[in-house]
């Protein structure tokens, strides 16, 4: 490394130590995040991760000089102002911590919607003055109504991956949306020769509890309909069981233990059936007890 | 409700539900047999279908069971 | 169901579910009185209030239902 | 309910349902045989299709269920 | 199926549910007691109350009911 | 349920459900490989169509009250 | 589903549903081994309580049977 002051030779040194001696290295984007909020991150992630920001050149250069093959790769995953994190758990888990810790923030005119912003309708806080032209002004349905100012419909007032402008920026402000998410964006992450990129990091958790769901659902069915017997199985199978044999019974009229008040409450019910169709037709054909 | 039950029974085991099967079947059960409500019960069952009538409490069939398990 | 039919005649009209009355019955009726059939019918209600079963099964019926209602 | 999943057990191994076999399984099952209780088992089983039957949810009190709805 | 209807009917004639009572059960019923079988089912019904597991059925049952009211 | 996931399994990765390749799944799963349900396990699959009997609910129990509703 | 299945094997056998073991179960099924699936596995599976995801399956196995009505 010719012409390099030595605070980066040291810099770089410090990078590939950390590259060295942790089996996963991310790359972030901690653009937009404040200070304090940084701090907060940094503190919480202490024991488990490492946040490292340094120049461009002195991370790339540390990545190319790794033995670790392919972290070069991350070099391509420098986005807004990055940042390397250095740590031993797995990258999924990582990257579910780092969105778990996002917060959110208002809008900043210029910003691009991460998502459908929606005003929803309902009362404000707004008093009646020309803050309802205003509202008006950049879309959102707004009449008065008992002294206050209210939205009448939900509105999208910015599509997913619109830019934001600076009126609807400040407009979502006043209303207290806080549209944006601030925290730490993990791009890329390297572990054992593959770089894994956030979409690949994405978890969806949800959907991991309806595939447990959905594989003992289908193993209790397989189970059940080949009738193999295990802990699952044998209380349906004998459910199932139980059943068939009081359908056989009380279609059969077979009076058994458990059966028997059934089929005498059935006749019952039918004879009020037949009653009450014969003092339909004439109240005299049935006695006293029976008439409606 | 004797004459309803009498009527059912000679419904299943399908003989005519006449004045005299009624009789008979509500004197074997020790019953008293009024005349004039035997012939009321039987013109009104004239227009009334008893299978359907018996069918209609299907409705409802699960509900006892669970009480009865 | 002519031997139900047969023995809630009987209960309805206040005699004896025995085995002569539910015979005398169903012959009445015109129907067959399998001795066996009528024997086990008998044993089966020995010990029943049938009053209470219906009672029992017909509140146990209404439950559900006037929950769902 | 011994005796019906007596029949059920004779049925779902394809055997028939007759006295003899019914009074076997009850037997090696350690439960007592009642042959008036057999013979109107098989008697009341012999007008039905038992696999309709099994499969037929069945019918019970339903007209308290329906007045409460 | 067989196997579950042996285990009820032994359950119900309260003997014990064990590899040899139900082998003779199967076995007076004409079908094939395959041990392997047996031994699974005997273990998985080791945690199971049955009545519970029937009882469980009933309130299924009642449920449609219920809905359909 | 480990010898229905070890199927399971197999069947997905389109493996042959035999006696070898379910005690090699078990075994790599650390759990106890039984041989007699092994086989159990894989003569009651024989004539199965696992695609369907996956699919297929396996609590039939409330289905035929449904219906009936 | 082989990632799942070989998660719920692991479960049901009580061992740690690890990189090291799910592999293992996959290799032994004659699958594949993707090993960013496996960490995206366990990383989705760290925070789902298997056991808890399961007893809410239960409770909806009898839901199915009420919405037919």
């Amino acid at each position: 490394m010719p012409h390099v002051a030595s605070w980066k030779k040291e810099e770089v040194e410090s990078l590939k130590e950390l590259i060295e001696s942790h089996d996963v290295v991310g790359m972030a984007n901690l653009s937009d995040i404040p200070a304090p909020q940084l701090q907060k991150m940094r503190r919480s992630l202490k024991d488990s991760a490492v946040v490292k920001m340094s120049r461009k050149t002195l991370m790339s250069l540390a990545l190319s000089e790794s033995k670790k093959e392919n972290i070069a790769d991350l070099e391509g995953h420098m986005e807004g102002q990055p940042a390397m994190i250095f740590t031993d758990m797995n990258p999924f888990k990582l990257y579910k911590i780092l969105e778990a810790s996002k917060t959110d923030a208002p809008a900043k005119a210029g910003s691009i919607a991460p998502a459908d912003i929606v005003v929803p309708k309902g009362d404000t806080a707004f008093k009646p003055g020309p803050i309802l032209g205003e509202l008006q002004k950049v879309g959102i349905p707004a009449k008065i109504d008992k002294g206050k100012i209210v939205i009448t419909n939900d509105k999208t007032i910015v599509a997913e991956g619109e830019t934001i402008s600076k009126e609807i920026a400040s407009m979502l402000t006043r209303l207290e949306i806080f549209p944006m998410e601030v925290g730490i964006d993990l791009v890329a992450a390297y572990e054992d020769q593959t770089v894994y990129t956030s979409d690949v990091l994405t978890i969806d958790e949800e959907k991991t509890i309806a595939d447990v769901q959905k594989a003992f659902t289908q193993a209790l069915n397989l189970s059940v309909n080949a009738v193999i017997f295990n802990k699952e199985s044998v209380p349906v199978l004998l459910q199932n069981a139980n059943t068939k044999a009081m359908n056989l019974a009380l279609n059969a009229d077979v009076l058994t233990s458990k059966t028997r008040d059934m089929i005498l409450a059935k006749a019952y019910s039918q004879m009020l059936a037949v009653a009450s169709e014969v003092s339909g037709k004439d109240a005299d054909a049935v006695d006293d007890e029976l008439r409606e | 409700m004797e004459y309803i039950y009498a009527a059912m029974l000679l419904h299943t085991a399908n003989q005519d539900i006449n004045e005299e099967n009624v009789k008979k079947v509500l004197e074997a059960a020790g019953s008293e047999a009024d005349e004039a409500r035997i012939k009321a019960l039987i013109a009104a069952l004239e227009d009334v279908d008893i299978e359907e009538a018996i069918a209609k409490t299907a409705v409802a069939a699960a509900a006892p069971a669970a009480a009865a398990a």
